[in-house]
């Protein structure tokens, strides 16, 4: 038997979430350590989960399976394919960052850190078994268990309205989660009538469902995923919970967690249920891109940096979600690619934010102003944060979001036109966010504003080069994610279009003559 | 024979007891009413025994009426507890359970 | 298929002797140390820290110098092959490939991009050198050296680019190299909020270069250059005018052309040396290069062809009539960049019968330009920053190096000859007339209103009579800042002879690249170069007229309607407030009203039903026995009615 | 068999009462009920061991399903003994009265209480309870069911009226719960009897034959029927029979809640279940739309109503009633599938319930419990392993993945689905998002609220009922990580003898 790498990437952070739980009260430091030093041992095993990966060999790689509930055909089943590795990279990459950055927060808020630690690792865990799951209901267990320690993290760390926001997210999600839930139950009784019922996904993707049920289920699938990932209407849970929620947590949130929802898009509604993803193809392409807009509006309408940046993650959600239901094989690599972007762009943004934060202890823009000239290493990691989130080549943003322009008007010229005004919101909103918080006379309270310190500059210099560093070097990932999204497409049963002029094609025609 | 008539009646015994369990605020009585329904029910197991012309029902009746003595013992008991504490056998009194 | 393979440049449908392009060996696969050594600057200047302070000025401008030098070697190794045998691909990397669209981050060094890389090295050197005495005094002057050096990587990796998507890299990098010099002095809010006005403005522009790029794809399945143009021929006019007209707006971005200009008179608020260097000589020039670029396009495009020459067309008037009022000088000469660069997109407009020519004035206009901001900016330094003009007079003595070099300039922009603008102008306008007689009038008009506004600019500043603040004690500037002026002031001299006419000159070197084509001139060139020469005197008579022989008030006057319309920037900016900003603002407004009430609203006033209905039903459990012993009959009431009336069909 | 085992103990009890010295009954009592409900396990396990077979002339089925909740409602009654145990908690007694028949406020019962006399009848009620309840799923005949049916109910009525604390409260849920408990088994009987004159026979099997020949009068079954529904819905706590629930639930000493809202849905679900599937699975078409009825009804309501409970244990009684709905939406499948799910779901809601109860039952103030949720704030910085537990245990009422609770819903929603009940899913679905509105509101208040000033304190408990709710706790756990072994028990257990 092979050694199960994705079990014991799923097993480390889990057994680090529970010995940061069983530090003795009061070692809150010692708990940190614990939890950092799982985290960077999770990042490892990572890293050799995606060196083992194949490119060019099986979609999904390094896959386990386990009996493990046989009365209801449930299985232990995992595996990687391009999306997934990719999805894990991100997800072990950000965790020790957030968790470092974190550092300072759980004490501020008066309570006993190593809970707010552990349930980070656990939440680590879930979201990356929910990245390499091959069994529908294991995803779907940790897809609403996850839930729960981010609700915790929110409720029990976060900011005054905390309870509120912590409130809403876990009822928006649970919502979502429970109408998929039928849905799910639904997709298990159509195996059962197949013969053999069965939670694996290899076996219901081989169903035939008939084109009604697949638009009901999907549509169940599809509210889950529109709440979680978020996209408008759905999302009005995702400013609260980055407003008051911890920086880092807001952070992981956005950056990471989320990612299970546009995820489960990729990986589960599309290919489970591709006539309906095509039928409904128009319609979640127009939501996106009303979240593109719609998110970006507001986040320039914003007073609370953390509101700001909790808006501007829908507007990316849109994008996401637009290239995946582009259908096209540019629009789903480079929504993928955007994710793992989003994430670090997010997650750099929200915690540049928090260092502001914990120095003036305000959210409100309207607090800050001239900070340059204090801070001016805070101001310009802020501003290159921005900047890969307004997408600025060469930064790793760019490419992904030019993907799924690019993706999108393969197919809806339209949507592609207006998501592009995204392009236009995102440099006011960042801009001008940095305009009000950076730029302009110093005020007095503002003066002696510290710069970036040792540990705050270790949690965003790798964020920032990796920005950078993908953005200049991206083929690898890209091919990568490239490798899951072409079967994915196949599924649906999408060919990249040839384009119109082919200049080989010529060429061929030239040599015959 | 046709048991219509005694059904007709077992009815209207069963009835008499619900409006009795409705109607009137006296536990006791209220509780009275319950075994006229009790008996209502009895009557018509020996109206199908009687009918079908096995001793089921008839069985059944006899349990019954032991259940219901049994059922008397409790809820006497219960009733006079509720008494002694409130000096009241009203179940109207009885309702700082709510909402 | 890749650009190692020997293929045809695609200009073959219209042009004779399309050139090859041939992977690059020895020297010129070095091309890349080009973009290297000023991005390597950046680096060292922006993440070296305080420790560079001192020295940081002087590794900047050694970056830019040893490019600049590095380009003449690579120029003169071109020099020594065909003259048809001068495009080199040079292979870096692949950037990528999703879903068989692959992007490889080559470069492409050929006639068009070398003159650029010499224009932006050589121009760029200077204004390096000359920033080392302007911003002497400014504690942030290694950061400003770092931003310089961003911004020529930047331009040059535009110019070298041999993908359109590259090229965008380039694109954007110069747009937060201008964003960040723009707004250098960040604690000035003017500053702050101009930076954020031009990349934004920009990425107006931006939208059109990435839906040409996602329609090139669409067409051709690549956006590499020689795909793309080898495909052109192939493709359907409609889609070839869509490309144009997006790439058009692109260039309306970055070149300040109608509709999207109202940045470029802001930008003003950046150091003087900035303006010199990037809105004027290069950077803003970057839409003239992609619509020359994308020859291979617009030859296939009538429509987006004509439109390019009526935003040309129109912004070289409304640059100029904005540069007649501006009192502050930097403006002045700012509305004048924004003609000048209308008078290349007008060019660039006419076809292979333009591109050369529009090249040609983005040349010298980089020299002339460059050397009139420099001068401006030496003009500033010697009046404590001080940019209005009316309080400015007489200052030829006070600075002779200044004003001997900036009148250099002046002769050169208004066309007399044998200054460089004049050769630059004149063939414009030359080809106008050959193309349309009204533009041909037009671009005329255009140049005889730069006279009159350069003539203005000249008297106010360096004639008439003092009308200096008290505590002003003009200056020469340190030589630092004196020596690049007389090198620009040289080439605005001998720029367009020498241009025109060593070697063959740069219509003939561009040839391979651009095309050629010549119209009928509806009058003979000499009458053409007569008129305009008559037209230019005009301007500048009447300027003469009205400054020079009435004393300048400190204080602007009314002014006629027009006068106050230039003033204002022909409304740009109140259009943009009173059409996008004013709305924009209250759909913000609005959508957060509805995001809170509405949308979020409606999930709370559903929990609040839900809510109001259990506390409705909690009544029913009124603690009353009798009452649940009801509900209880009712209960089984139903149950047995709904036993015997239904049943599942 | 284990039924007269415990009925037995019951007997035994009795005599102790009545002989052994007051200083030894409750130990007695205790082990009495311990050792009876051990042995009455054993005895489960071994016929669990043989085939199914029908016993005392055909009325008692001793067949999968009654086994297995027959040995559920053991180990649950097992469990709620060692809660009735508790003495810890109210310095020098247990949760009960120390006699019953004592005045509240009297000078007798402060005398009781102060020479820490303890209540020990309550023992052998509780035994007869148990019976009556393994009785119950067993009944193979309608007599036999009523016989059932009262005594499970006659010793919870007086049990529930006993407690130490809130007398008043507590006797007025005993006569509340026995008013309309002996109303509602009136209708039963009533229905019976009409049911008897359809089909001429009070066994169940010979109610199936007459349905299939389908002699008789059609109204009378159809009434007979409904009539037995309602005193079955009565027990479980449907809507519109569920008024009782939350006012006994919050009136009764907590430990009796717990046991009573564990144990008799347990039992209660056993006999409709067998009543509807084997005697009147032939009728289905005609009960099915009346039992979505009230599927919807019980959930709806349930959780509706539930949102706004200011008191802990009734929020925890309308809970009830809302997973009644949930197991109903199952129980209208009429299959197998339906018939393993419910016996899942009732083993692990048993356990959840009783254990929430029992973290109940330690939290106080002066007065005694601290019900009222207010009070509940900042419990979890106070004591966050008992609000953790507790915490757990709403969870896997909510259903949330990685609990019991989850994989329980999970399988009865998964029932009612391929039994063709999609809409009663969807309405489950929907409102368990609202439920999890109230679960999670009382997780705030624990964990992110600040403490009151004058908060509750939380009793340390003897060892018995810590270990009783940790068991609690990890079965919820364990059933939610690994319900397979379970899982399979339920499957192969859903079989009903006719």
């Amino acid at each position: 038997m092979t050694f199960p790498w994705l079990t014991t990437l799923i097993a480390v952070p889990a057994l680090g979430a529970v010995l940061t739980a069983l530090v003795p009260q009061g070692r809150s430091r010692l708990a940190k350590q614990v939890a950092l030093a799982f985290a960077i041992l999770t990042l490892g095993f990572a890293v050799a989960v995606i060196a083992q990966f194949d490119l060019g060999g099986d979609r999904f790689q390094l896959t386990e399976q386990n009996e493990w509930i046989s009365a209801l055909g449930i299985y232990w089943a995992l595996g990687v394919d391009g999306i997934g590795v990719a999805l894990v990279g991100l997800t072990a990459v950000a965790t020790p960052i957030v968790a470092l950055a974190m550092w300072p927060e759980a004490e501020e808020s008066k309570r006993d850190p190593k809970v707010y630690f552990a349930l980070l690792l656990a939440v680590e865990a879930l979201t990356i078994t929910a990245f390499v799951a091959k069994d529908l209901l294991l995803f779907y267990i940790v897809f609403e268990a996850m839930l729960i320690p981010l609700y915790f993290m929110i409720g029990m760390y976060g900011g005054p309205q905390r309870r509120y926001a912590a409130l809403k997210f876990l009822l928006y999600n649970l919502f979502g989660g429970l109408v998929m839930l039928a849905a799910v139950i639904g997709v298990y009784a159509e195996s059962a009538d197949a013969g053999q019922a069965s939670f694996l996904l290899a076996d219901l993707m081989a169903l035939d469902i008939p084109v009604e049920t697949q638009r009901w289920l999907f549509l169940g699938f599809m509210l889950a995923f529109a709440i979680k990932a978020p996209l408008w209407p759905f999302h009005t849970w995702l400013p609260d919970a980055a407003a008051e929620a911890t920086p880092s947590n807001a952070a992981f949130l956005s950056g990471v967690a989320d990612k299970v929802g546009t995820f489960g898009m990729i990986a589960l509604a599309v290919p489970l249920f591709p006539q309906a993803a095509e039928d409904f193809a128009p319609v979640i392409v127009a939501l996106a891109v009303i979240s593109i807009i719609y998110g970006a509006l507001l986040a320039i309408g914003q007073t609370d940096m953390k509101r700001l940046i909790g808006y501007t993650s829908i507007s990316h959600f849109g994008f996401i979600v637009l290239g995946i239901f582009a259908l096209t094989d540019r629009g789903m690599t480079g929504s993928t690619f955007y994710m793992i972007n989003h994430g670090l762009s997010t997650i750099a943004l929200f915690v540049i934010v928090g260092f502001m934060i914990s120095r003036r202890q305000s959210r409100l823009i309207a607090d800050y102003g001239g900070i340059q000239k204090p801070a001016p290493k805070l101001a310009g990691a802020f501003l290159i944060a921005g900047l890969s989130g307004l997408a600025l080549p060469p930064l790793a943003t760019f490419l992904s979001e030019f993907l799924v322009i690019v993706g999108t008007f393969e197919e809806y010229r339209a949507a592609a036109v207006v998501a592009t005004l995204g392009i236009v919101l995102a440099a006011l909103y960042i801009l001008w966010l940095y305009q009000r918080t950076m730029t302009g006379p110093v005020g007095e309270e503002n003066a002696d504003t510290r710069d970036l310190g040792l540990r705050e500059t270790i949690v965003v210099a790798p964020l920032l080069a990796l920005i950078l560093a993908v953005g200049v070097f991206p083929r690898t990932v890209v091919d990568v994610i490239d490798e899951g999204v072409g079967p994915t497409l196949s599924d649906v049963g999408v060919e990249a279009p040839d384009p119109l002029v082919s200049v080989t094609d010529q060429a061929a025609e030239g040599d015959e003559e | 024979m046709n048991p219509t008539p005694y059904l007709v009646l077992a009815t209207i015994l069963f009835t008499l007891g619900g409006a009795g369990v409705l109607l009137r605020r006296n536990a006791l009585i209220a509780f009275m009413s319950v075994e006229l329904m009790l008996n209502a029910a009895n009557l018509a197991f020996v109206t199908f025994a009687r009918m079908h012309g096995n001793i089921d029902g008839q069985i059944v009746a006899f349990f019954v009426m032991v259940i219901a003595a049994a059922e008397v013992v409790v809820g006497l008991a219960i009733i006079v507890m509720i008494f002694r504490t409130r000096r009241s056998a009203s179940v109207d009194d009885a309702s700082l359970l709510k909402l | 298929m890749t650009l190692t393979n020997v293929v045809t440049l695609g200009l073959a449908a219209q042009t004779e002797g399309a050139q090859e392009v041939h992977e690059a060996s020895g020297l010129i696969s070095t091309t890349w140390l080009l973009i290297a050594l000023p991005l390597l600057g950046a680096a060292v200047l922006l993440l070296g820290g305080r420790r560079l302070d001192r020295s940081g000025h002087l590794i900047g401008c050694a970056a830019v110098i040893g490019a600049f030098a590095w380009a003449v070697v690579l120029f003169v190794d071109m020099l020594s092959h065909d003259a048809h045998e001068r495009a080199f691909s040079v292979p870096l990397w692949e950037w990528f490939n999703a879903g068989g669209y692959e992007v490889r981050l080559d470069l492409l060094l050929d006639q068009l991009s070398i003159a650029f890389v010499l224009l932006i090295t050589g121009v760029g050197s200077l204004i390096h050198v000359y920033s080392i005495g302007y911003m002497e005094h400014d504690e942030r002057r290694r950061r400003f050296f770092g931003y310089l050096n961003l911004f020529v990587a930047a331009m040059l990796l535009l110019v070298l680019a041999a993908d359109y998507l590259v090229l965008f890299i380039g694109w954007e990098g110069v747009g937060l190299a201008s964003y960040l010099l723009i707004g250098f002095w960040q604690y000035k809010p003017s500053a702050a909020i101009a930076a954020k006005k031009a990349f934004v403005v920009n990425r107006v522009g931006d939208m059109g270069m990435v839906l040409a790029l996602a329609s090139m794809l669409v067409v051709f399945g690549s956006t590499s250059f020689e795909i793309v143009f080898a495909g052109a021929d192939g493709a359907q006019t409609g889609w070839l005018n869509t490309i144009g007209l997006l790439l058009l707006l692109a260039a309306c971005g970055k070149s300040a052309q109608f509709p999207l200009q109202s940045w470029l008179l802001d930008a003003m608020e950046g150091p003087t040396p900035v303006s010199a260097l990037i809105h004027a000589a290069t950077m803003v020039t970057a839409g003239v290069y992609l619509v020359v670029r994308s020859a291979a396009i617009y030859d296939l495009a009538p429509e987006a062809r004509t439109a390019v020459i009526l935003v040309g067309t129109i912004t070289l008037l409304m640059g100029a009539i904005i540069g007649c009022a501006k009192d502050d000088i930097k403006k002045a000469l700012a509305g004048s960049t924004m003609s000048q660069i209308g008078y290349m997109m007008l060019a660039a407009g006419l076809g292979p019968a333009g591109y050369a020519f529009a090249i040609f004035h983005l040349i010298t206009h980089g020299f002339f330009k460059a050397n009139l901001f420099l001068g401006a900016g030496s003009v500033m330094h010697g009046m404590n920053d001080e940019v209005n003009m009316r309080r400015f007079g007489a200052l030829r003595s006070a600075m002779p190096a200044t004003f001997l070099t900036f009148a250099v300039g002046y002769l050169a922009i208004i066309g007399i000859p044998p200054f460089a603008g004049f050769f630059s102008k004149d063939r414009i306008i030359e080809a106008a007339f050959g193309d349309n007689v009204l533009i041909g009038l037009c671009a005329m008009i255009g140049a005889g209103v730069t006279a009159f506004y350069m003539t203005r600019v000249m008297l106010l500043t360096f004639f008439t009579s003092k009308r200096w603040e008290d505590d002003a004690h003009p200056h020469e500037s340190p030589r630092v800042m004196t020596w690049p002026l007389w090198a620009l002031g040289f080439l605005s001299v001998a720029g367009g002879l020498g241009l025109l006419y060593i070697g063959g000159g740069i219509v003939d070197w561009l040839e391979p690249v651009t095309g050629e084509e010549h119209h009928d001139l509806p009058l003979p060139v000499a009458v053409l170069i007569a008129l305009t020469m008559t037209v230019v005197v005009l301007g500048a008579g009447v300027a003469w007229f009205m400054y020079q022989r009435r004393p300048v008030p400190v204080q602007a006057p009314a002014g006629n309607p027009l006068t106050v319309a230039a003033r204002k920037d022909l409304y740009g900016d109140a259009f943009n407030e009173a059409v996008l900003m004013r709305p924009g603002q209250y759909l913000t407004r609005s959508l957060v009203y509805v995001e809170n009430r509405g949308v979020d609203g409606a999930v709370i006033g559903a929990a609040t039903a839900v809510g109001g209905l259990s506390a409705r039903w909690r009544r029913w459990q009124t603690g009353f026995v009798r009452s649940y012993a009801l509900t209880m009959l009712a209960g089984a009431g139903l149950i047995v009615v709904a036993m015997l009336l239904v049943r599942v069909p | 068999m284990p039924m007269i085992i415990v009925l037995s103990a019951g007997v035994i009890g009795v005599l102790v009462e009545a002989f052994m010295p007051r200083r030894y009954r409750h130990v007695t009592q205790v082990a009495l009920a311990l050792v009876a409900f051990v042995a009455a396990f054993v005895q489960i396990l071994r016929l669990a061991g043989e085939t199914e077979l029908i016993a005392v002339s055909g009325s008692v089925a001793i067949d999968g399903p009654a086994l297995f909740l027959q040995g559920a409602i053991v180990v649950l009654a097992f469990v709620s003994v060692l809660f009735f145990a508790e003495r810890k908690i109210e310095a020098g007694g247990n949760a009960f009265a120390p006699s019953a028949s004592s005045l509240p406020g009297s000078e007798e019962e402060r005398i009781l209480v102060r020479d820490r006399v303890l209540q020990t009848e309550v023992y052998p009620l509780t035994m007869f309870s148990v019976g009556g309840m393994m009785l119950f799923p067993a009944a193979n005949d309608l007599l036999v069911m009523f016989i059932a049916l009262e005594v499970l109910s006659l010793p919870l009525y007086l049990l529930c009226g006993m407690a130490r604390r809130r007398r008043l409260l507590s006797q007025e849920a005993a006569l509340k719960y026995f008013l309309l408990g002996a109303f509602a088994s009136a209708f039963f009987l009533f229905g019976a009897a009409f049911v008897y004159g359809y089909a001429g026979s009070v066994r169940l099997s010979e109610i199936d034959a007459a349905l299939t020949a389908r002699v008789g009068q059609e109204g009378l079954l159809l009434a007979g029927v409904g009539l037995m529904a309602v005193g079955l819905l009565f027990k479980i706590g449907a809507v519109p029979f569920h008024a009782w629930t939350p006012d006994v639930y919050q009136g009764a000493p907590t430990q009796v809640t717990g046991f009573m809202a564990a144990c008799t849905k347990l039992a209660a679900f056993g006999a409709l279940l067998r009543l509807f599937y084997v005697a009147l699975g032939g009728l289905r078409t005609d009960w099915q739309p009346m039992m979505w009825a009230v599927a919807i009804a019980t959930m709806v309501v349930g959780i509706v109503v539930a949102l706004t409970q200011t008191d802990v244990k009734r929020m925890l009684a309308y809970s009830s009633i809302a997973h009644a709905g949930f197991i109903l939406t199952a129980f209208v499948a009429v299959d197998e599938l339906a018939l393993s799910s419910i016996l899942f779901y009732l083993a692990t809601y048993g356990i959840m319930t009783l254990g929430a109860f029992a973290v109940v039952t330690l939290v106080r103030d002066a007065g005694g419990e601290a019900t009222h949720l207010s009070k509940w704030a900042g419990l979890g910085k106070r004591s966050p392993i008992l609000a953790a537990t507790f915490g757990l245990f709403l969870l896997a009422m909510a259903g949330i993945p990685l609990t019991s609770g989850f994989v329980g819903k999970l399988t009865v929603f998964n029932a009612a689905f391929q039994g063709g009940a999609m809409p009663l899913v969807i309405v489950g679905v929907l409102t368990s998002a609202v439920a999890a509105f109230f679960y999670v509101r009382v997780i705030v208040l624990m964990f992110f609220s600040e403490p009151a000033a004058e908060g509750p304190t939380v009793a340390v408990p003897s060892p018995w009922t810590t270990v009783g709710i940790a068991v609690g706790a990890a079965a919820t756990i364990v059933l939610g990580i690994l319900p397979g072994p379970l899982l399979d028990l339920a499957e192969n257990a859903a079989v009903f003898i006719r």
